[in-house]
């Protein structure tokens, strides 16, 4: 096996339409600029594709990007990302994911994969460290995800399948390698419309090799210390996974309930974590490698099957009101063996729920009830009757049928389990997040809610806060590693273990920007120092680090403004701004407007919210 | 959905507009009762409506303006006015005998044969404050008429001269189609009648 | 385009035009859950045959209820009680009226007796007594000219007290008016000539007087245009089905725009001839439409000019001086009657003189002037009419008009603003 | 002057407009036997103040408002008209005044349907079927941008439509005092529409004598006080004769065929979620320079309304039509400074106009080619049709 010393950087660019590839290399000033996974993926599109591509057309790419953490040996480092022009969205989607492809695809001696074009006939791909061969997937089109995937397995060591759902080019089609999933923004209907069913990689080819040994180890142990001795990645999240947080978004009001009109439900019990935990008697199952093991599998219903994470909880639970983790989980296998995203879907049936209730289509579909779920799960999958609708998305359905009060979605991505009413900053995340709603951008609400750092209804900071939160998650999927990892290395470093809590919450409250700045992360770069070494590229600190970051999500936004975004769409569905809800005392709303205009300023956009031209020269990103 | 969020809500009043209409729509029946007696003119143009005949003017809706319980305790003076009490209206009857005679505000017992009606407090404000001449409001809907239209034509054409005598040419000039010659009414009787009908209006009648 | 200080339009009726926009009625009905109408109509209608094409084009899919073709010309209270007893016996739900402005405004009267439920239109009398929607109503004008079916009055003589009864509601407007070419086919050339002219002077007074809007405007000019454009071709040839289509059309543009924009002095004037001395309306409308523009000249000459355009056509307008137009279009009306004169062998007036009865005899002495322009004071129309009328005036327009010589001008009595619209 | 052998025209809104026009709002309900209206006001509209003065007009009236509903934002959807039916009902009232152009009118019109047919939602209707007796009586108070759709006989909730003659409103008021614009930017939206609407009637073949009685003023008035309106949105003067245009030309527009720029904008403002004026305001010049180029024939009235009597008689008969295509795009052409002059620079993503350009001739009923319309979009995507 062959070894290879910090990256390997090559670049894998396939054209389906003419089945032909290309070698190219990663230069040293990008992989300095913008790092790998999502900045890197960014980036190579940034280069290759034009505005205003169909999604679902020949001239969309869809890039896999693996980081350089990848393959090192660090801890949580088992993700790669997937970018691409997302068919819901219209514009730029970047998607992180645990599954073993990534690992295969970096080991094969990859460290990014472009695929563009539009092959004839369907195909799969099969890729070892020569290139890639095109195979006809006549055996395996239109079979399910967990058939497709154990065929192609018996090719390599990791591999990405697309269910029916992306065959289908449903807009919420997602990716699955291993049990993990590239779930947002139907970038399963991208390698549908594509005509790839699969890309299975040899893996096993190289082996990557940390720069400076030594340091690298004692880095490991330290990472591996703090994420040991924090109570959210060691305690609450080892033993009950994501799903921990339910009881306390519950007290606090911030789950999703009945189509967003509601924070908290006294049934929610039933399906949190801990009960999950209990009752499935749950063992691990995560990305590799992982040592914060948020990823759990169980016994429900007689079988093994991994237990949904907080956002299918309560998409497809507490949205719909349905508290019976048994038909969670059902919907849940419906999704995989389909290949659906859980959040996204979970937003649409909560949108025809209501739909239904208030006369615009006619569907069995009923709040608190599972009947017809599971029915219109499948045909939503294959495009059967309003399924076929509905399969395009809520913000589409919504255009055709009305109702597009109550489409919870921001930019057409449907928004992920967390009420925004209870925790305004992590509205402003919504409202801004790149890909549309999502909460992975900035999860304000962990300061808001899960730390209880900040007050969760003022909207005193909050700018700063998912400014400085979008930075960093942006700076830590382009390493790649697991987006966990931030809360071990923000909160475990001396000088915040050692300051008493009340301190600290009075400093995020009142000044922000000083609170957060003093918060050390710079684990992250020395350990990507570590791997590369100071032979390969300047030093990266940790300012330099956050820039990065910076510079990750100004790009996606441009790409996003060329795209036609703008103000209009940095928004919230009207609901969240208008509507106060009965679980609260006081009836409040999310006061968008006022953040999002220090949120630009503080940003450096103009007050319609496209990147000036002196902030886009500051991060050295080529205007075009 | 809580609906108190939106109460009902019962508009206010125009108390100073009122109060001007008022005092303008009396001394337009005063006026027209003394003008009626001194010039010729007037009194031949009235001469075409029937006799025993009531008219009414009155500025809609009446129930807006309603019947205080105190309206009794007042001097009839304050009553005739049409102020407060009776809604805001005047009227005029012309007796058997052929005269004109202004006979208060008060609705009660009085049965109106043709009405001129200003749809609202504006619509009366811009007429009696000269902002719309009498043709133009009309045009403009600003009253309307109950009763016989020939009648009210009469009236009108009644009050066109009446305003020539009273007012400043510089604002009957906006009140009216066109104002008179010297031909049609000698500065003479112009001047004469403005004073002599001023002073009997206000007091004798 | 003048924007008035304060204006209002309203033309409520759905219009259908069309050589075969009678065969529509049934499904228009069908529409308003009409199954069963009465029609209403009058006794000249009924012997040209027109209740024949009618029925013909409403076909099988309609159940007429009843005819009712006893309206007199001037109709009375008496007759929409009589009707609307036939209308309820034989249980009609919408009504068809076929005729000129009588049957209209009978029907309308019937309409609101039939639908508010009393057994007379007595009861209906006064400011807001008819306040609900009534049943449909479709009406199929004859005699392209009185516009009445785009207005929202009804007037309805009461003969016992001698006094017309003016109902005035949104709700007596007719739901749908049907201009089909058809129904003005045989109308002789005179007859033809004559209420197109009554439409004529309608748009033009619309266009001048003071109540003009931009809508009005809007309806008078293509009425204009289309009567100047097709009347003559009409009345020369009267099988013209699509001049015979223009002029109805024309006649419900001007309608909708008079009914909007109120007429002048020459309807006023028109009215009170036609009420003392019987002259055909359409008659007395284009002898004095000449006069009435003359005499409103230096007042709203401007406005007056306008109207050369549809009159006269592009090149007319654009070849004569500004001053000069409203003079032209003085002009051109008169060479307009002089021209219809001719083409109808002489059944077309020009003066009042020559207005005559059956027997030859003239309508309009000239010892009757003097008590019109009396009696003109007491017709609403004059209040619209840019300048102010009074009888000395009305005998000078009248002695003129009855003569046939032009208006002389130095003698109208100027004074006060220009006007504002 | 064309007369199609066949047409039907139905105008039914009164139109009330000019000083103290509010101040009729009572007799005109009392013409209707109401005195107690629920009034459905537009968000933007009761924040700009407008609220207090509209209530001063009812003083001295019999009239009482059964509550000012003034949740309605930019979308019109069932939820909303299902509370302010709810108010409806509570308070008792008995008609409906719309204050505020745009989804203030949508939703009333559907406020209307429910509380009239007694009905929860609007499914019945959606599905075909029809809306049977007259309704309450609704009166329209013009204010804020339009959306064209506001004297339509159609209503258009939850972004589908229902078309019955009875959804026309009642009544228009257009009033000085709440007629002046926010920004330029929204009196250009609505300009732009209202002159997309009337130049699509004015350029239809089939146009009839009554649609073009109504399109006239409308363009007249936008070609006279468009650009001045733009400029100084707060003019009173050029607020009130915009309305007016924007409720003739929808009138008319509503008793007419769609031209290539309404379908197009439509379809572009559906996939983009950007409000249709602005769209046609760019592609407008487009589809004008396409017709100049292919020297379509256009019936006489576009130029006389735009032009103006004199204009169009000093102009020779042949040229007219040309004439008038260029005093349109002139008219077009005084947005250039608040609105955006291409769909690029709008940010339209390319791969749209294919598919706009299919649906909008489907849509044309055979008058108009996808080729046509692509090459239409062609030139609007980089500033083609510049103004002259």
């Amino acid at each position: 096996m062959r070894e290879v010393i910090g990256s390997n950087n090559r670049i894998l660019e396939i054209d389906l339409s003419t089945k032909k590839f290309t070698v190219s290399e990663i230069n040293k000033k990008d992989r300095n600029m913008y790092l790998g996974g999502k900045g890197m993926g960014l980036k190579l599109l940034y280069d290759r594709m034009e505005p205003g591509v169909d999604p679902l057309g020949e001239d969309n790419m869809i890039a896999f990007t693996m980081g350089v953490f990848m393959g090192s040996g660090a801890p949580c480092s088992g993700r790669f990302e997937a970018v691409t022009k997302s068919p819901l969205t219209g514009i730029m989607t970047c998607s992180s994911c645990g599954g073993p492809f990534g690992m295969a695809l970096k080991t094969t001696g990859w460290d990014a994969m472009i695929i563009r074009g539009k092959a004839s006939a369907p195909v799969y791909l099969a890729i070892d460290s020569k290139g890639v061969q095109f195979k006809p997937a006549k055996g395996i089109w239109g079979k399910d995800m967990n058939q497709a995937e154990a065929a192609l397995l018996k090719e390599g060591a990791g591999a990405l399948v697309i269910g029916q759902a992306g065959e289908n080019l449903v807009r919420i089609a997602n990716i699955r390698s291993g049990h993990r999933f590239v779930g947002r923004g139907g970038m399963g209907a991208v390698l549908g419309s594509k005509n790839v069913k699969g890309i299975v990689a040899k893996g096993g080819e190289i082996k990557i090799v940390p720069a400076k040994k030594e340091k690298f180890k004692k880095i490991v142990r330290r990472f591996n210390k703090y994420i040991n001795n924090n109570p959210v990645t060691s305690g609450t999240y080892r033993s009950f996974g994501t799903n921990s947080a339910t009881i306390a978004c519950n007290t606090t009001g911030t789950i999703p309930v009945r189509n967003f009109t509601g924070g908290s439900h006294g049934e929610v019990h039933k399906i949190s974590g801990e009960t999950m935990a209990e009752r499935f008697k749950t063992k691990w199952d995560t990305c590799k490698p992982c040592t914060i093991m948020c990823g759990h599998k169980g016994t429900i219903a007689g079988e093994e099957r991994h237990i949904p994470e907080y956002e299918t909880v309560h998409l497809l639970g507490s949205n719909l009101e349905i508290f019976d983790p048994v038909a969670v989980s059902d919907f849940n296998e419906l999704c995989s063996k389909y290949g659906m995203d859980t959040i996204s879907l979970g937003g649409i049936l909560g949108w025809a729920m209501e739909a239904t209730e208030k006369g615009l289509i006619k569907t069995s579909l009923k709040f608190g009830s599972t009947e017809g779920v599971a029915d219109m799960i499948r045909d939503i999958a294959l495009c059967r009757g309003i399924g076929k609708d509905l399969a395009q998305g809520s913000r589409l359905a919504a255009k055709k049928y009305g109702g597009e009060d109550f489409a919870m979605h921001v930019k057409g991505l449907e928004l992920p389990g967390y009420e925004p009413r209870g925790a305004v900053g992590h509205g402003l995340g919504y409202a801004t997040a790149n890909r549309g709603g999502c909460h992975l951008s900035s999860y304000v609400i962990s300061i808001e809610i899960l730390f209880n750092m900040a007050n969760p209804f003022t909207p005193k900071w909050k700018h700063y806060m998912v400014k400085f939160m979008e930075n960093l998650f942006a700076a830590i999927n382009s390493l790649h590693i697991c987006q966990f990892t931030a809360y071990a290395v923000m909160f475990e470093p001396f000088l915040v273990k050692v300051s008493p809590f009340p301190l600290l919450k009075v400093l995020m409250g009142n000044m922000a920007p000083l609170a957060m700045n003093l918060m050390d992360v710079s684990l992250f770069p020395e350990t990507w120092h570590a791997i590369l070494g100071k032979h390969y590229i300047p030093y990266l600190g940790m300012l330099k680090f956050i820039k990065a970051g910076e510079r990750v999500h100004v790009l996606e936004r441009y790409m996003n403004t060329r795209e036609g975004i703008s103000k209009k769409d940095d928004t919230l569905p009207l609901r969240l701004l208008t509507e106060g809800r009965k679980c609260d005392a006081k009836e409040h709303t999310v006061p968008l407007e006022k953040m999002l205009k220090k949120y630009y300023k503080s940003r450096g956009y103009d007050e319609n919210g496209i990147p000036k031209k002196r902030l886009l020269r500051r991060l050295g990103i080529k205007i075009q | 959905m809580n609906i108190n969020k939106y109460p009902e809500i019962v508009p206010g009043r125009k108390f100073l507009k009122e109060f001007y209409v008022g005092i303008m729509l009396w001394v337009v029946g005063r006026a027209l009762q003394v003008a009626a007696k001194v010039d010729k003119e007037v009194k031949a143009e009235l001469a075409k409506l029937p006799n025993n005949f009531t008219l009414r003017m009155m500025v809609a809706p009446e129930k807006a303006f309603p019947l205080f319980f105190y309206a009794k305790l007042l001097p009839s003076f304050v009553t005739d006015i049409g102020l407060l009490p009776y809604g805001i209206q005047m009227f005029l009857h012309k007796d058997k005998e052929g005269n004109i005679k202004y006979i208060g505000a008060d609705p009660k017992g009085k049965k109106a044969d043709l009405s001129v009606i200003f749809t609202s407090i504006e619509a009366a404000w811009l007429v009696l404050s000269f902002q719309e001449s009498t043709a133009t409001a009309y045009m403009h809907g600003r009253f309307v008429v109950e009763g016989d239209l020939p009648h009210s034509l009469t009236f009108v054409r009644a009050l066109d001269i009446v305003e020539v005598f009273l007012l400043p040419k510089i604002i009957s000039g906006l009140a009216v189609k066109r104002y008179p010659k010297w031909s049609e009414m000698s500065l003479m009787r112009k001047f004469w009648k403005r004073i002599v009908i001023y002073i009997r209006a206000f007091t004798i009648g | 385009m003048l924007l008035p200080s304060f204006y209002d339009f309203c033309c409520r009726v759905k219009t259908i035009s069309g050589h075969k926009a009678l065969e529509a009625i049934p499904g228009l009905l069908a529409g308003m859950n009409a199954r069963r109408p009465l029609i209403v109509t009058d006794k000249g209608v009924a012997a040209v045959g027109l209740i024949g094409i009618v029925k013909k084009a409403l076909g099988s899919k309609l159940k007429i209820g009843a005819i009712y073709d006893n309206v007199p010309v001037d109709s009375d209270y008496k007759v929409v009680d009589d009707a609307a007893k036939v209308y309820k016996k034989k249980g009609c739900d919408s009504i068809i009226s076929i005729g000129g402005g009588s049957v209209i405004d009978t029907a309308k009267g019937i309409n609101i007796v039939a639908s508010l439920g009393s057994d007379t239109l007595l009861d209906y009398q006064g400011f807001g007594a008819v306040n609900r929607k009534l049943n449909p109503h479709v009406v199929i004008p004859t005699t392209a000219g009185t516009g009445s079916e785009m207005t929202l009055v009804a007037v309805i003589a009461d003969p016992d007290r001698k006094i017309k009864m003016l109902f005035v509601s949104y709700f007596i407007l007719p739901d749908i008016a049907v201009l089909d070419p058809r129904m003005t086919k045989t109308l002789p050339g005179f007859l033809t000539a004559a209420t197109a002219m009554d439409a004529m002077t309608h748009a033009c007074e619309a266009y001048f007087c003071l109540e003009k809007n931009p809508m009005s405007d809007g309806h008078a000019y293509r009425a204009i245009k289309l009567i100047s454009d097709n009347l003559l071709k009409v009345v020369k040839n009267p099988g013209d089905m699509k001049g015979r289509l223009a002029l109805a059309n024309a006649s419900a543009l001007a309608g909708v725009a008079f009914s909007n924009s109120m007429v002048g002095v020459v309807h006023n004037l028109g009215h009170t001839i036609g009420a003392l001395c019987h002259v055909p309306h359409g008659n007395a409308m284009s002898i004095l439409l000449p006069y009435g523009m003359e005499y409103n000249l230096h007042k709203s000459g401007d406005i007056i000019g306008e109207i050369l355009l549809p009159l006269g056509g592009a090149e007319i307008y654009a070849s004569t001086p500004k001053k000069k137009r409203a003079e032209k279009v003085v002009e051109l009306i008169r060479k307009m009657n002089q021209d219809l004169h001719d083409a109808t062998g002489g059944r077309h007036p020009r003066f009042l003189k020559e207005i005559t009865d059956r027997n030859g005899k003239q309508i309009v002495p000239h010892s009757m002037l003097p008590t019109i322009a009396d009696c003109m004071m007491l017709d609403g129309a004059r209040m619209s009419n840019p300048e102010e009328v009074l009888p000395a005036d009305a005998i000078l327009i009248l002695e003129h008009a009855w003569e046939g010589t032009p208006l002389n001008r130095k003698k109208i009595n100027k004074g006060g603003k220009k006007v504002k619209y | 002057m064309h007369i199609p052998d066949h047409y039907e025209f139905l105008n039914h809104s009164k139109i009330i407009s000019g000083k103290c026009a509010l101040e009729t709002i009572p007799a005109e309900l009392g013409g209707y036997d109401a005195q107690k209206p629920l009034v459905i006001a537009l968000k933007s509209v009761v924040e700009r103040g407008l609220k207090k003065k509209f209530i001063k007009t009812f003083s001295n009236s019999m009239v009482v408002l059964g509550g000012i509903y003034d949740e309605v934002r930019e979308y019109a959807g069932i939820s909303l008209a299902q509370d302010a039916a709810i108010l409806f009902k509570a308070r008792g009232c008995d008609s409906i005044i719309a204050l505020g152009c745009g989804p203030a009118v949508d939703l009333a019109k559907a406020v209307n349907v429910l509380v009239s047919e007694k009905i929860d939602n609007l499914s019945a209707h959606y599905e075909g079927a029809a809306i049977k007796g007259p309704l309450k009586p609704l009166i329209v108070v013009t204010a804020g941008r339009s959306n064209g759709r506001e004297a339509a006989n159609a209503l258009v909730v939850d972004n589908r439509e229902l078309v019955s003659d009875f959804l026309c409103p009642d009544v228009f008021i257009i009033d000085p005092r709440m007629t002046p614009g926010s920004c330029g930017e929204s009196v250009a939206e609505s300009g732009a529409t209202a002159m997309a609407q009337a130049f699509a009637v004015l350029t239809d073949r089939g146009i009839n004598p009554m649609t073009a009685a109504v399109a006239h003023p409308a363009m007249s008035y936008l070609a006279e006080y468009l650009a001045k309106g733009v400029k100084r949105p707060k003019n009173r003067q050029a607020s009130v004769a915009l309305a007016n245009a924007s409720v003739m030309a929808s009138a008319a527009y509503s008793n007419s065929r769609p031209g290539m720029a309404n379908l197009l904008a439509g379809e572009l403002a559906e996939a983009t979620g950007i409000s249709a004026g602005r769209f046609e305001r760019i592609i407008l010049p487009s589809v004008i320079a396409a017709m100049l180029k292919k020297k379509a024939w256009i019936e006489d009235d576009l130029y006389l309304a735009a032009a103006g009597i004199d204009g169009y008689a000093a102009t020779p008969a042949g040229e007219r039509t040309q004439r008038g295509l260029e005093v349109s795009l002139n008219i077009v052409g005084g947005l250039k400074k608040v609105l955006p002059v291409s769909l690029s620079e709008m940010k339209v993503q390319k791969h749209f106009l294919e598919k706009a350009a299919k649906a909008a001739a489907a849509k044309s009923g055979k008058r108009f080619t996808e080729a046509e319309c692509a090459s239409v979009l062609a030139q609007a995507w980089d500033a083609a049709g510049k103004v002259k």
